[in-house]
């Protein structure tokens, strides 16, 4: 195994070398951080990727622009409709495609449907790092069951939706599917508050999450943390807001920020965009309008993905995914493949600052301040 | 809100007399890679821009030459964004490291380091990000011959025997020729339909 | 009083969970759990699974010509076809392999989408579990094909759709089978 | 109908009676004693293991139910049978060492956790007369063999060569150290109103009134009960200050290594102790077996059952502590509380009957917000968050 570059020496001081991972209970995965211990105390911490490493781009390098859209339902794979997006935000930038509106509603509609399944979620998980015995999880799963079968019913799969196409979506939202959300949207605030009253005053969970892992404004932005790991430290930052990509700037809402950048910051400030997200929904899901989901021009392609050949030139799309700023950079060089894709994952760039958090903590700390980071490991190591 | 890149190009100008840049597209290409750092500074703290916010740094292999390109945003005034890009010869690809100016860089350019084989000079800590140390080529350029999996080499052939794997003979001769021919094991690369 | 009264209020909602779990129905905070194979979930027309071939009436009535297509477009190279050839040697438009590796395949439904002959979709079944990996879960053209009753069965509204645009595009191709009236001279 | 409870109240007392007597007709004096003996320890043996087994099952139950699902249902009707299936895969599972291991040690740490488990269970009051062993320091006997636990869980996690392990035993010592300090103290106004150290006395001082004199009634009996509580959860290694095993942190803790028996045996006597600890506790504060109506053993049955249900409620409900606050908690907290209450069991000794009640309770809710106050990182911060457009 490869040695860690650790900033302290190991050999000289009464230190332990843990390696968290590859194969840990609270590592969401694969992820494997190199942790310096003395005593319960944190010395040193090195993250190491690449055990789910794949190679997404080369694989998307080899591919027709439309048959990417599949893969990158697996690199976020909690919210995979939110990664249809920014490709397909990324891909009409490049090709000029317009989207019609009910299509734009429709896209709006179910990328705040994801990012309220992985806020639940990832709220969830972050209090099985805690230690809570699965009940804030399975509470956060029972709700999100709802959802999914929502996507279920609307894209044909629950995880892996590959609902976005060039210039639109797949499937048409019936009125059945408007009032079954409709129905969740009205039923959520009564989860919340009970999620709240479980969580939220709780003298373990404030002990435990409050001072814990604190990342200040200014060395967030320098490590180009995005996300609600950001706004939980004071900046506000919603690329929603700032692009105004796809029709977001219609609608009414608010951006939630923390006050200190620590670990409760973060729990609080999802808590506070899932409200944001449903009052986006009310809006969208009042005002949605009649008519196509698929741009005329880009009607064929569905058929013939081949002969989807964007113009020469490149284009940077990012959009507001649940944990941060996720971008696609594409250059195509006029043929059916992109010549260069990229992903900038924001689950791999949050955790640039992870060691600062971490340092002089304990080690239960480090784990829970991972957890609040939220990151996918087929986001990070594509 | 985009910035045009004239605008960007005329302040660098002015105020960076001996930098030189070009406009490629719709970003700005910094002729020589040893001017990033400054470039990128003078960006960050200018008044005017504050790009405070690097987003994406990558790497991009045009065959004849590699290029590193950076997206700049502004998380002050919330604008962007300025993309800046730098292109050097495969055979002495080093681009000094933003990490400097904006930490944001670390990962993404040992990420670039480790597909394209950029080198980035003063990244504090450039190893592979993805790729195991002894893992050689980059995946992402385009001439990366890829491993074959099924077929073994010599080395693999000594590697499973010293653990007590029996390797069929057909193998063994497969890895022997291969040797003999100085060759290594490459997978067909999957040919390219360009309609 | 600010210390313990969190705790006390966290407990006080496991408890109502507690109780709700045996007086409450599934979607008022009863149990919602679904007992598998003796309950299940509801089915939704859209869900996607793995791809089939439909054929009209008999097996041996394929939609599917071998063009290959789906084969090319495949994100995964799951799909395998090779074309019938009639005994002098000329290709017959049908497929004589026809496999795919469910363990390759990833569920896109893009071979759906792309099928100009309305001849592969994507199917509801997902209890395909096989205790071989390339014996148990290759499929082959005799498994893969299923009769168009089925397809109506498992997904109603694409099916009842995709007969009526072949009807329809066979009464146009009688239509310009009939020998055209000689245009009027105007 | 007081004849019929009596029957049931002393149905397992006479029952043995009934045998000894049987035998007593043609076996010599000495044998008899002997088989007094071990009818006592294998009922105890049994018992423990059957305790054991249906806790888990409860466990696991309540836990689905808190959770909205309902639990192992499948093995059995209800799943009643599903803990004699985990005892076959148990015993069926590769015993795995780690090849670094110091063997002997590795081999030894379950079976030495198990034995004071069930030595415990000699001195609690499972019903009128039904003490296996009516110790005179059965009180002090108790808190000397539960303290053992803790060897034997370090001598597992040290002798497992695993880092976690380490982690995790270093953990267990501290943890189980600092906590029996206020689990012996919060015991004390106990003996001190009981004036007797046998669990059995302790009982009966606690009589009359149908329930009215149990000690948790006071004041001081309240406040030592959940001091007491709180720090056999502790002993116990449950959660939330499960930080010996803390899954989420250290994979399992001291038994990351252990795997079939050993760690069933690790299973067992958590499981036991957790018994064990709520058992002593409903004895000392909840009047024990004393109760109307009812049969005294189903009484004793009973309150346990109902700790036990809290315990797996606080498993259900909270996150983990983390290692300083823990200790802080047991030090900081606790402990103060505990000597305030000695002195105000004093109190209550020495003043008027409303007086006592008066000022005891005063005392200890005074100085539980001063403790409150000095421990301030106890308290959540108040935090209003902002919205911006």
């Amino acid at each position: 195994m490869e040695t860690i570059p650790f900033s302290k020496n190991t050999d000289t001081a009464e230190m332990l070398e843990i390696n968290f991972g590859p194969q840990h209970p609270s590592t969401h995965g694969v992820f494997r951080m190199a942790v310096q211990l003395e005593g319960e105390k944190i010395c040193g911490l090195k993250p190491v990727f690449g055990y789910l490493h794949r190679n997404h781009e080369q694989i998307a390098e080899n591919l027709p622009y439309a048959a990417v859209m599949p893969y990158t339902d697996r690199l976020d794979y909690v919210n995979a409709l939110t990664n249809n997006f920014g490709y397909a935000l990324a891909v009409e930038k490049l090709a000029g495609l317009e989207v019609p509106e009910r299509a734009e509603y429709i896209r709006v509609i179910m990328a705040e449907l994801a990012r309220i399944v992985n806020h639940i979620a990832v709220i969830g998980f972050m209090l099985n790092d805690l230690g809570a015995f699965f009940t804030p999880l399975l509470y956060a799963f029972r709700e999100r069951e709802r959802i999914l079968d929502i996507f279920e019913g609307v894209t044909g799969s629950r995880l892996m939706n590959n609902f976005f196409r060039f210039g639109g979506v797949k499937h048409d939202l019936t009125e059945a599917d408007l009032a079954e959300i409709k129905k969740i949207i009205a039923r959520f605030p009564a989860f919340l508050k009970e999620f709240e009253d479980l969580l939220t005053k709780n003298e373990i969970l404030c002990m435990r999450c409050q001072n814990v892992g604190i990342l200040s404004a200014g060395d967030a932005i320098n490590a180009g943390i995005t996300g609600p790991v950001l706004r939980a430290s004071g900046v506000n930052y919603d690329i929603r807001k700032v692009d105004g990509y796809s029709i977001y700037n219609r609608f009414d809402f608010q951006v939630p920020l923390g006050k200190k950048g620590d670990v409760y910051d973060r729990y609080y400030v999802r808590i506070l965009e899932i409200r944001q997200s449903l009052k986006i929904l009310e809006q969208a899901l009042a005002k949605i309008p009649q008519g196509e989901i698929m741009n005329k021009k880009a009607l064929p392609y569905l058929k013939m993905p081949r002969n989807f050949k964007p113009p020469v030139g490149e284009a940077y799309g990012r959009i507001e995914s649940p944990k941060g700023e996720l971008g696609f950079y594409v250059v195509s060089d006029g043929t059916p493949q992109p010549w260069r894709y990229h992903v900038r994952a924001p689950s791999l760039i949050n955790l640039t600052a992870l060691e600062e958090m971490c340092l002089g903590q304990k080690v239960a700390d480090a784990i829970v301040i991972l957890g609040s980071i939220d990151i996918v490991l087929g986001e990070t190591d594509r | 809100m985009d910035i045009p890149v004239s605008e960007v190009k005329k302040e660098l100008e002015a105020r960076l007399p001996d930098v030189k840049l070009r406009a490629v597209g719709n970003s700005l290409l910094v002729e020589n890679p040893d001017d990033l750092p400054r470039v990128a500074l003078f960006l960050k703290e200018n008044p005017k821009f504050l790009l405070d916010y690097l987003s994406s740094v990558t790497g991009a292999d045009y065959l004849s030459y590699l290029e590193s390109v950076y997206h700049l945003y502004s998380m002050a005034k919330k604008h962007g964004p300025v993309a800046l890009r730098v292109r050097v010869p495969k055979n002495k690809a080093r681009i000094p490291s933003l990490v400097t100016v904006y930490r944001s860089a670390e990962l993404q350019e040992r990420e670039a380091y480790d597909t394209f084989g950029i080198i980035y000079e003063e990244h504090p800590d450039l190893r592979r990000l993805f790729m195991w140390e002894d893992f050689e080529g980059h995946p992402l350029r385009k001439d990366y011959a890829q491993e074959d999996s099924e077929t073994l080499e010599a080395a693999d052939i000594a590697w499973l025997e010293a653990r007590g794997v029996e390797v069929p003979p057909e193998m063994k001769e497969k890895a022997k020729a291969l040797e003999a021919a100085g060759q290594r094991a490459v997978a067909q690369k999957p040919e390219k339909p360009r309609n | 009083m600010t210390f313990g009264w969190g705790v006390f209020k966290g407990m006080m909602v496991t408890l109502k969970n507690f109780v709700t779990s045996y007086a409450c129905k599934r979607d008022n905070g009863g149990i919602f759990t679904v007992q598998y194979p003796e309950e299940r979930e509801k089915e939704f027309e859209n869900f996607r699974n793995f791809p089939f071939l439909v054929y009209d009436g008999t097996p041996d009535k394929v939609r599917c010509v071998a063009c290959g297509i789906c084969e090319r477009e495949c994100p995964t190279k799951c799909i395998h076809i090779e074309m019938e050839t009639d005994a002098a040697g000329k290709p017959a438009r049908k497929p004589a392999v026809f496999d795919i590796d469910y363990g390759l395949c990833m569920n896109c439904g893009l071979c759906e989408e792309v099928c100009p002959f309305d001849s592969i979709f994507m199917d509801c079944a997902f209890e395909v579990a096989a205790a071989e990996r390339l014996d148990g879960l290759v499929f082959h053209k005799k498994a893969l094909l299923k009769s168009n009753e089925y397809f109506r069965k498992v997904r109603p509204a694409l099916a009842s759709a995709i007969d009526q645009k072949r009807k329809a595009a066979e009464e146009k191709k009688k239509a310009q089978a009939q020998p055209p009236e000689a245009p009027k001279p105007q | 109908m007081n004849r019929i409870l009596g029957f049931f109240d002393q149905i397992f007392v006479s029952a043995k009676a009934w045998l000894l007597a049987l035998l007593g007709r043609f076996l010599p004096d000495w044998v008899v004693v002997l088989a007094s003996i071990v009818i006592s320890g294998v009922v105890i043996l049994v018992m423990g293991a059957v305790i054991m087994m249906y806790l888990t099952l409860l466990e696991r139950k309540l836990l689905g139910r808190i959770q909205n699902r309902y639990g192992p249902n499948r093995v059995g009707k209800w799943g009643l049978l599903q803990p004699i299936a985990d005892g076959i895969k148990m015993f069926t599972k590769e015993d795995i060492i780690p090849a670094n291991a110091d063997k002997i040690i590795h081999l030894l740490a379950p079976i030495v956790i198990v034995v004071p488990a069930f030595m415990i269970f000699l001195v609690v009051p499972f019903g009128r007369g039904m003490t296996a062993a009516n110790l005179n320091i059965g009180l002090l006997y108790f808190i000397a063999v539960s303290s053992v636990t803790t060897l034997p869980i370090f001598m597992g996690s040290w002798a497992s060569r695993n880092k976690y392990s380490l982690l995790g035993g270093m953990r267990t010592a501290a943890q189980m150290i600092s906590y029996e300090v206020p689990m012996t103290l919060s015991v004390v106004p106990v003996i001190m109103m009981s004036q007797s150290l046998s669990t059995n006395e302790i009982v009966l001082a606690q009589s009359g009134c149908s329930g009215l004199h149990w000690f948790i009634f006071t004041p001081w009996g309240l406040a030592g009960f959940i001091v007491f509580f709180l720090c056999a959860t502790a002993e116990c290694n449950r959660p939330p200050f499960d930080l010996p095993e803390a899954e989420s942190e250290l994979v399992a803790g001291f038994h990351t290594e252990y795997s079939g028996m050993k760690f069933a045996l690790f299973y067992m006597a958590e499981y036991m102790n957790a018994f064990t600890l709520c058992g002593i506790a409903a004895t000392l504060f909840l009047g024990g077996w004393q109760g109307p109506f009812l049969p005294s053993w189903a009484w004793f049955f009973g309150k346990t059952f109902i700790l036990i249900c809290v315990m797996i409620w606080f498993r259900g409900t909270f996150p983990r502590f983390r290692v300083d606050q823990l200790m802080g908690f047991a030090w900081k907290f606790l402990l103060p509380l505990t000597l305030i209450n000695i002195l105000v069991a004093a109190l209550w000794h020495f003043l008027p009957p409303v007086w006592a009640w008066l000022w005891s309770a005063l005392i200890l809710v005074i100085s539980f917000f001063i403790l409150v106050k000095l421990n301030i990182n106890f308290v959540p911060e108040k935090r209003v968050y902002t919205l911006e457009s």
